[in-house]
């Protein structure tokens, strides 16, 4: 007797076809998802400090300059973490006794450095320069979000090199006054575009797009 | 309607002469007897055995590449200069093999060669099991094969592209195409079988199984009419498709600057190489199975002496193309041609050339006796010789090129290293296991198309 | 179940029986003819009446679709998205991008020829009322047979089965739905 | 230096240095890895699944850690390099270095300019060395019978040591060559304080030949050295100026002075060669005499006769030697006084020296090409004079306490002393040195050395210009240098090397301006002590001078005699100090290209005559890698060692040349138990060569791992050459003889529209084959800048070394004394690259500025871009070469480079992290790029200047200069590659009465 299946699997079958096409649609969909995640790039994750510092407070509170710790932006590929000698200018005046504190004073103490969690990872392979950026009119709130209202200190962007790239073409996009390279409640005015262009050739700003530029 | 089918003279006989298919069948006959070798036929103690050597050589090929993966190519003999080694080799080895399924389907197909009936089927089936052997080196011959979909156009995060200018590329599109086109063109092929032993099969998983294979095939005449047209346009699409794979394989070469590789005599010489092993490889598996299935009836004499004179006519091509490597060399006044050309035959590889000019060139020729052709022993050595013909052909392209190239302050050597001749050995295992599968689950012979040539499928007309 | 049957089901025992079957069955008015047969038979095309199918256009213009997104697809990287200067060659160098786009042609066009005669034959179909005639097993071996559907505005149970009879066929069966 | 103006400062307090080593063992800032997870396991497996999950490039690392100082560090910019100027010292000679020092870790070490000995150049130990300080198998502690212990443990029983022996009988010190003024003090003061003491000095690889030959000439002891600038001929009697010795560096920068562009008659030198083996100088020679070690001297006598110096009745040399000798001196006697140089061989008996003083002086060269200066701070030493009466003593008992500072004499000293035999009779015996090496294993005692670049000293150049030495980290392994060591023996423990060298500076630098701080702070920025050259002098000469010589009377006869033996120092692992050095010892040794092994050479002739077997003629003929040798067993002064035979054209038949500094068995995890130790077949009575080996065949073969087998061009001119007077008459010879079919550099063979605008500055570089010595001091320098692996002589053998510059060489001519032919080559970047054509995923690609970038992290490694790259400069990671676990050296790499993974490609990127440095630099300071502004490293160390890089746009630049030159061309300029590195096309000058070979 021929009949091998039941009726159903007519249905079946045919919705077997579409389904596997909508199988390996969703499976790229969730790939492109994860790897644009804040799990994968770290975007978006607050990191535990030795001592909780507020960029915040220190920022749009006391209204502190970014080169008053990150004294190297201007000099060089790294911005520079401060040394304890840096938060002890202040704090040997004030906040003496405070608690959250006592590591900070513990170090300066004890010669031991504080060993502070590394917020912005980027590729071993990958070489970022500071100075480069920020001479050519590249604010630090551009890569760095909006520090001054980070309590703690968290990754803006998510790294990943279209990230990167998204400025490297059009860099007029992103480009603003030197003078307001450290504003970090700069925003790109309405006539950015063409602002940018006219930065873009005052400043000698060259779209870099080939891969030595950042890998070598 | 000729008058030769008018007259009752079974066995059918192609304008040629000697039947493709012996006396004495009927519908249900050639039914009959292909079924069974799936569904009744007890498997034999020989297919035990040689299934578990060909699987033992799978674990082998398994264990290499997990040592392969986490220790890294050098395992392998390869070095500067030589970057490439037995892994490109056994590469285009496969691939040439991999190309005679298809061209004996397709353009015999539209050449309307009867004798391949009783041969596609089972020449696709290893079409598609080289290719896939095949595919296994340049997917691991990568330093970093976890990253081997860099070669597929996607969107990603680097927003970068494959390099549309390499060879490389080429291939990944090349092969993949191939693969699924001849994947899609066997299985088009086995559907109606499919139903046969759906039909046929005793068992309630048997009926399932070949079942779902036959889609619900029911042999409609409206299908039939599509299918005859979708096979027939498949035929036509697959036969170029052959011709260009191995052209686009020639092409990881001749596109080089390389003295051996810059030759523009590549791409007929590839493709005439590879139909030439690909035939060769069929009769080296036809010939035995034949005997050991007690095919005779279905894979006659008549079989073997046109694959035989294919063998002849592209074994001639081929050593038209050595002939001209040589000429081009010497003619060319390049001096880095001419060394080559000269290192070739006398410098540290020169055992391999002339193997390689004996097993190609010389093999082929006992092929102009009748003998030959017609002794299946003989013509199963012939095969042989060949197969390994074109192993050395590959070898002596790939490595005598690369060792001596330009400058001779970088000129090595190169030998494959245990774990080289390992995977080798262990594609060779995963080949024969596939085949040994398909002869234990599949009809190595499409059973509708032999009935096509029973004198009963003519339809015989009251007034015609 | 009680539906109303499929059609009527007639077997015959050799090609050239089913063919004149099949143009009588044509020649009588009905349309919803079909046969079953172990291996094709041209000749049953205009017996059947049946109309020339759009296959090879569809493969044709997939070919078309496929070399053509092939090719931009090239362009598209190598001039539009990251143009990068690679040995010196042009960001738009066609004649390295005609493999690909041949083989893309290919593949399209060959995946549209298979697809596409599944989804005109509407297969898959495992199920289908014809496989309820035991004996229909023989279809896909050395019988043949010729099917009148109920759907066929001449259909009439009896006088179909008569109709059939009268065509010496092996067997005549109403085929159950 | 990208940096711009470089900013060197003194690592001025202890606790300065404490704080850099601390942070040099807990910082590990941007390029290198901070976790502690084995990336190879990683990359193997994880990397697998992780990638096929999409991961592209993004894998999750943990957190890592950002370590800031407490108090900033004076000077010191994050992620900026700092340089500081030291000197090292080899053979009591010292090289004036600059060092950068990154995060407090010296990474890279360059030339200082100002420093007479260097000009800005090092040599391949100078290189090498900053791998030498974080070599994992250094010794880490004071040891006692070989159990840990601390140095307060050895002050004891030093102490009672000292006051048994009155006046420090027994006492004896052994040191190599001392060139230190302060530890010359502190000697001084030790043998005041216990004046029974005795001082010992012995420097395996050299023979002091040159100050007793001088001795013999002058009233007084004198210092000799050269003007090369001056020397329009030159004479190398079996001296190798020009690739070892004290100011070879500067030799060769002056010599190459007169070969490079302008390259005219009058400017273009002439260099005579009379050599038993190959060397650096020999290859450069425009005429090489091969003679036998022993006939040297009977050649220069010969000459000295011809010039009409000597009376000597010597038995006439060959014809071949005859009209060599007699072209010779017709040249020199043609030439202005002064103009020309003649130099003996420091392996060369005293004899020789004086016999070359006296021709020079004959020649006028004194005070021309010739300077004479007064020796510093004390007598030279007596070479192994010395070494054997200490043996003898130790023999005889009447020695209590040894000090080995710093020397390995158990294993360098000759075997017939059988020094170590002697130590053990010794009480006490104390080893200084940086490893638990085979002297170490014979004393009681070991001190573990600090290594030049965490101790202070100081050194004097060859001409006698002294420098400070200064740490740029304190010690790894809190380790002792020889001054302190010295002054803990004085009696006075806790002074500091600082102290002890800033005391011996005190009173000449009070004098100076400013005080002696200023002086001081001035000094060490600038890395030499101005005007402390020794003034030249005009010593007496000696009319007695022949009989003080020993020359008086004939010469015995020259008999083609049994066969001799030489020793010479290896050219990459010098007497053995370096054989744990992996950079040195991957190093192709200039000539014969081998690597990790040394080898006995043999001329065809003699090898045919012995029946031994040319590797080249093995079943790997003419490849690179592999070389399969015959082992012949050596027997001399009743020693008998095997050793591999290696057949070597330009070796001088009856003549074998052994190499010392292998066969080591203490030396450390590289370099013990690899080749044979020649020092076993040393003769105290002939140390450096001598008749009467005998040599016989065995049935073995052993594997020798070679770079380049191959040693005829073939039918092709990758080196191109002419002599002078060819180029004078067709200077464009080597472009003419490049077959471009049709195109040239400004119109080039193109069917394609050029829709690549070149942005920026154009690199390219330009290699003078006329200047290039062939000495290797670049590929070393590449390897230091690019962190590039060391893959063992195994990988080696199977042509996978990963230099990313290697020296081709070539010989041509008559095999018995053919002309030796170096080219450096490196990626060409190719305006037309054939690699970039073939890469399936753009990881290689050209940039706006010219160049041919190797982006590893998209590289999966198809190695095709290898294969169609026609100059085979690609490098791959076929197993996981880097390694990532070995903590000391992440402290060694350069952070602006990636360290590369397993199944990635790589090759010469032009130092393309100097470039951007330098461009972001500039870019910073508001200014462009100047000509010079990037200075390739292998262009940085090149004592010659034989590499130039830059702008090839800026018809300013020194390169675009070059390129327009009639000499130059490009490698397989007739593929249309349009290579951007080119070469200028090497110009012999030989002596048109010699017949030209």
């Amino acid at each position: 007797m021929p009949q091998v299946f039941h009726r159903s699997f007519n249905t079946l079958s045919r919705a077997s076809v579409f389904g596997s096409l909508f199988i390996l649609g969703f499976v790229a969909w969730a790939v492109n998802v994860f790897v644009n995640s804040s799990y994968a790039t770290n975007q978006g994750v607050v990191r535990e400090q030795p001592v909780p510092f507020s960029h915040e407070h220190h920022v749009t509170g006391l209204g502190i300059d970014c080169r008053y710790c990150h004294d190297a932006a201007e000099k060089s590929a790294q911005a520079g973490m401060p040394p304890t000698k840096t938060c002890m200018n202040c704090h040997q005046q004030i906040w003496t006794g405070s608690a959250t504190l006592a590591p900070v004073r513990a170090s300066f103490q004890t010669d031991q450095s504080l060993a502070w969690t590394r917020v912005h990872r980027l590729a071993d392979f990958a070489y970022f320069n500071h100075s480069a950026h920020v001479n050519k009119g590249f604010g630090c709130s551009t890569c760095h979000g909006e520090v001054q209202k980070m309590p703690l200190a968290w990754q803006h962007g998510t790294l990943l090199m279209n990230w990167c790239l998204d400025c490297h073409r059009q860099p007029e996009r992103f480009v603003r006054p030197r003078d307001e390279v450290y504003n970090m409640d700069w925003h790109p005015p309405a006539d950015q575009e063409q602002q940018g262009r006219e930065l873009v050739r005052k400043n000698g700003i060259r779209s870099l797009m080939n891969c030595s530029t950042c890998h070598h | 309607m000729s008058a030769e089918v008018h007259a009752e003279t079974p066995p059918v006989r192609t304008p040629a002469g000697s039947p493709v298919l012996a006396p004495g069948h009927d519908f249900a006959t050639v039914t009959d007897k292909i079924s069974a070798l799936v569904l009744t036929r007890p498997t034999s103690r020989g297919w035990w055995i040689g299934f578990s050597l060909s699987f033992a050589l799978v674990m082998l090929l398994l264990y290499t590449i997990a040592y392969l993966l986490t220790t890294g190519v050098g395992i392998w003999g390869i070095n500067v200069p030589v970057g490439w080694g037995f892994a490109i080799v056994n590469f285009v080895w496969w691939i040439g093999i991999g190309h005679a399924g298809t061209l004996i389907s397709a353009i015999l197909l539209l050449l309307h060669q009867q004798w391949r009936t009783s041969i596609n089927r089972f020449a696709e089936a290893m079409t598609l099991f080289a290719v896939a052997c095949a595919g296994l080196f340049p997917l691991l011959h990568m330093g970093r094969p976890w990253y081997f979909y860099w070669l597929a156009p996607y969107p990603n995060s680097m927003q970068l592209w494959p390099q549309f200018r390499s060879p490389l590329v080429w291939d990944v599109f090349a092969v993949s195409t191939y693969l699924l086109v001849s994947l899609m063109f066997w299985y088009v092929g086995l559907v109606p079988d499919m139903a046969t032993l759906r039909d046929r099969s005793t068992s309630r998983l048997g009926r399932v199984v070949y079942g779902i294979l036959a889609m619900g095939w029911r042999g409609s005449a409206r299908h039939w009419y599509r299918y005859e047209s979708a096979y027939g346009l498949l035929a036509g699409l697959a036969a170029p498709l052959v011709v260009s794979v191995h052209t686009v394989v020639s092409f990881d070469f001749a596109v080089s600057v390389l003295p051996g590789w810059h030759s523009t005599v590549f791409p007929p010489y590839f493709v005439a190489g590879a139909i030439y092993s690909g035939f060769a490889m069929v009769l080296t598996l036809v010939i035995p199975i034949r005997a050991i299935y007690g095919l005779e009836d279905f894979i006659t004499s008549r079989h073997l002496q046109n694959m035989a004179k294919v063998l002849l006519a592209t074994g001639l091509i081929v050593a038209y193309g050595y002939l001209m490597e040589a000429f081009g060399a010497f003619y060319s006044g390049n001096p880095y041609e001419r060394y080559l050309q000269v290192n070739r035959m006398i410098g540290p590889y020169a055992p391999m050339y002339w193997s390689l000019l004996v097993c190609n060139v010389l093999g082929p020729q006992l092929l102009w006796f009748r003998a030959f052709r017609t002794n299946p022993v003989l013509l199963f050595l012939v095969s042989l010789v060949v197969n390994v013909g074109m192993w050395l052909e590959r070898y002596v392209i790939v490595v005598v090129s690369l060792h001596r190239d330009f400058l001779p302050s970088s000129w090595g050597m190169y030998s494959g290293t245990v774990w080289d001749w390992a995977m080798f050995a262990g594609t060779i295992g995963l080949f024969l296991s596939l085949v040994f599968l398909f002869l234990r689950f599949l009809p190595v012979i499409s059973i509708f198309e032999m009935r096509t040539l029973l004198p009963e499928a003519k339809v015989k007309e009251e007034h015609g | 179940m009680n539906l109303p049957p499929y059609g009527m089901l007639a077997e015959f025992d050799s090609a050239t029986a089913l063919v004149a079957a099949a143009r009588q069955a044509t020649a009588a008015g009905y349309r919803r003819v079909d046969a079953f047969t172990p291996f094709p038979i041209e000749e049953l095309e205009e017996a059947l009446a049946i109309k020339p199918t759009v296959l090879p256009l569809l493969v044709l213009l997939g070919g078309i679709a496929g070399g053509a997104g092939g090719y931009f697809m090239q362009y598209y990287a190598s001039v539009i998205a990251y143009p990068l200067n690679i040995g010196g060659r042009p960001f738009h160098s066609w004649p390295m991008f005609i493999p690909i786009t041949f083989e893309m042609t290919i593949l399209v066009a060959a995946l549209t020829a298979v697809l596409g005669m599944l989804a005109l034959n509407g297969l898959p179909m495992p199920y289908h009322p014809v496989f309820n005639v035991p004996r229909f097993a023989l279809a896909s071996r050395d019988q043949f047979f010729l099917i009148i559907e109920a759907a066929d505005a001449n259909y009439d149970a009896e006088r179909t089965r008569q109709f059939l009879d009268g065509l010496r066929p092996v067997n005549v069966w109403e085929v159950p739905h | 230096m990208s940096t711009g103006a470089p900013h060197w400062r003194d690592v001025a307090s202890k606790d300065d240095a404490e704080r850099l080593r601390a942070l040099a063992e807990t910082e590990f800032p941007g390029g290198v890895e901070a976790s502690p997870i084995d990336r190879r396991r990683f990359l193997a497996l994880a990397g697998a699944s992780l990638g096929l999950a999409g991961l592209s490039g993004c894998m999750r690392a943990p957190a890592e850690k950002i370590v800031p100082f407490v108090h900033p560090v004076e000077g010191r910019v994050p992620g900026k390099p700092l340089y500081y100027a030291t000197s090292m010292t080899l053979a009591g000679s010292a090289t004036g270095l600059l060092v950068e020092s990154y995060e407090g870790r010296p990474i890279k070490v360059e030339g200082n300019p100002a420093h007479p000995s260097s000009l800005g150049a090092t040599d391949v130990f100078a290189q090498a060395s900053v791998l030498g300080l974080y070599d994992p198998d250094r010794s880490k502690t004071v040891t006692y019978l070989g159990r840990p212990r601390i140095m307060g443990d050895l002050a004891g029983p030093l102490r009672e040591a000292l006051a048994t022996a009155k006046h420090g009988k027994g006492l004896r010190i052994l040191t190599e060559t001392v060139g230190s003024p302060s530890l010359i003090r502190q000697r001084g003061e030790l043998l005041e304080r216990y004046p029974e003491a005795r001082w010992h000095s012995y420097e395996p690889a050299m023979s002091g030949a040159a100050s007793a030959g001088a001795r013999m000439v002058f009233d007084q002891s004198v210092r000799t050295h050269y003007d090369l600038s001056k020397a329009d001929v030159l004479v190398a009697l079996d001296a190798d100026f020009l690739g070892s010795g004290p100011g070879h560096l500067r030799y060769a920068h002056d010599f190459a002075a007169r070969r490079r562009e302008p390259l005219t008659a009058e400017r273009m030198n002439r260099l005579y060669a009379v050599e038993p083996t190959p060397t650096i100088t020999g290859a450069r020679a425009d005429h090489r005499l091969p003679v036998l070690a022993r006939d040297v001297i009977h050649v220069a006598r010969a000459l000295a006769n011809a010039l009409g110096i000597g009376k000597w009745t010597d038995a006439p040399p060959d014809a071949a030697t005859a009209s060599f000798v007699q072209a010779l001196a017709d040249d020199l006697r043609s030439r202005r006084p002064g103009t020309t140089l003649v130099v003996a061989g420091d392996n060369q008996p005293a004899a020789l020296a004086a016999l070359v003083q006296a021709i020079n002086r004959h020649l006028g060269n004194f005070g021309g090409t010739v300077l004479h200066t007064g020796v510093s701070e004390a007598p030279e030493d007596a070479g192994l004079s010395s070494l054997v009466e200490l043996a003898s003593d130790m023999r005889e008992g009447r020695v209590t306490t040894l000090v080995n500072l710093s020397g390995n004499p158990v294993y360098t000293a000759p075997a017939d002393l059988g020094f170590a035999d002697a130590m053990k009779r010794v009480p006490l015996c104390v080893h200084l040195g940086l490893y638990q090496d085979e002297t170490a294993d014979y004393c009681q005692w070991h001190i573990p050395e600090a290594h030049y670049l965490e101790a202070w000293g100081d050194a004097r150049g060859h001409d006698g210009t002294a420098s400070i030495a200064q740490p740029l980290i304190a010690p790894l392994y809190a380790g002792k240098s020889a001054l302190e060591v010295v002054g803990m023996l004085s009696g006075e423990p806790g002074r500091s090397g600082y102290e002890m060298v800033r005391e011996t500076w005190q009173a000449h630098g009070s004098k100076q301006a400013g005080g002696f701080e200023t002086w001081w702070r001035r000094t060490l920025h600038e890395g030499v002590i101005a005007g402390s050259a020794s003034p030249t002098i005009e010593p007496r000469w000696r009319d007695d001078w022949q009989a003080r010589a020993g020359l008086n009377g004939a010469a015995p006869a020259r008999n083609a005699g049994p066969l001799e033996i030489v020793f010479r120092p290896d050219p990459t692992v010098f007497d053995g100090r370096f054989a744990n050095n992996g950079w040195l010892q991957e190093l192709p040794k200039p000539l014969t290209k081998l690597t990790w092994e040394n080898v006995a050479l043999i001329s065809p002739a003699t090898a045919q005559a012995l029946g031994i077997k040319a590797a080249t003629e093995g079943p790997h003929a003419g490849s690179h890698g592999e070389a399969i040798a015959p082992v012949v067993e050596l027997t001399y002064g009743g020693q008998t060692l095997r050793a591999p035979a290696w057949v070597f054209p330009g070796q001088a038949d009856g003549s074998i040349a052994v190499h010392l500094g292998y066969g080591r068995t203490r030396a450390g995890t590289l370099g013990s138990n690899i080749g044979f130790d020649a020092n076993r077949l040393r003769a105290s009575a002939a140390p450096h060569f001598g008749p009467g080996l005998d040599i016989r065949t065995t049935t073995t073969t052993t594997t020798l791992a070679c770079t380049q087998l191959h040693q005829s061009m073939v039918d092709r001119q990758p080196v191109r050459t002419a002599d002078l007077a060819t180029f004078l008459k067709e200077p464009r010879f080597a472009q003419e003889s490049a077959h471009t079919e049709g195109g040239d550099r400004r119109h080039p063979l193109t069917l394609y529209p050029d829709d690549h605008p070149m942005k920026g500055p154009q690199w390219g570089m330009v290699v003078d084959l006329n200047a290039c010595t062939g000495c290797g001091a670049c590929v070393v320098a590449c390897q230091a800048e690019n962190n590039i692996s060391v893959v063992g002589k195994e990988q080696v053998a199977r042509g996978r070394e990963m230099h990313w510059m290697r020296i081709d060489r070539y010989f041509s001519g008559d095999s018995a004394n053919p002309t030796a032919h170096v080219q450096p080559v490196m990626c060409m970047h190719c305006e037309n690259a054939p690699c970039e054509l073939v890469c399936p995923v753009e990881a290689t690609t050209h940039s706006p500025d010219g160049l041919n970038e190797m982006t590893y992290n998209r590289c999966v490694g198809t190695r095709y871009c290898s294969n169609n790259c026609p100059y085979k400069v690609r490098r791959f990671n076929f197993l996981a070469f880097a390694d990532y676990a070995t903590a000391s050296l992440k402290l060694l790499r350069n952070p602006d480079v990636t360290v590369r993974s397993r199944g990635v490609m790589e090759k010469c990127t032009y130092c393309v992290q100097r470039i951007r440095e330098a461009e972001i630099d500039a870019n910073n300071r508001k200014r462009p790029l100047r000509d010079g502004d990037v200075i390739t490293a292998c262009q940085a160390v090149c004592p010659t200047r034989a590499i130039v890089f830059g702008d090839i746009h800026d018809a300013n630049s020194q390169v675009a200069k070059l390129r327009e030159s009639q000499r130059n061309y490009g490698l397989l300029e007739e593929l249309n590659t349009r290579p951007r590195t080119t070469y200028l096309a090497s110009v012999r000058n030989p002596n048109p009465r010699l017949e030209t070979r």
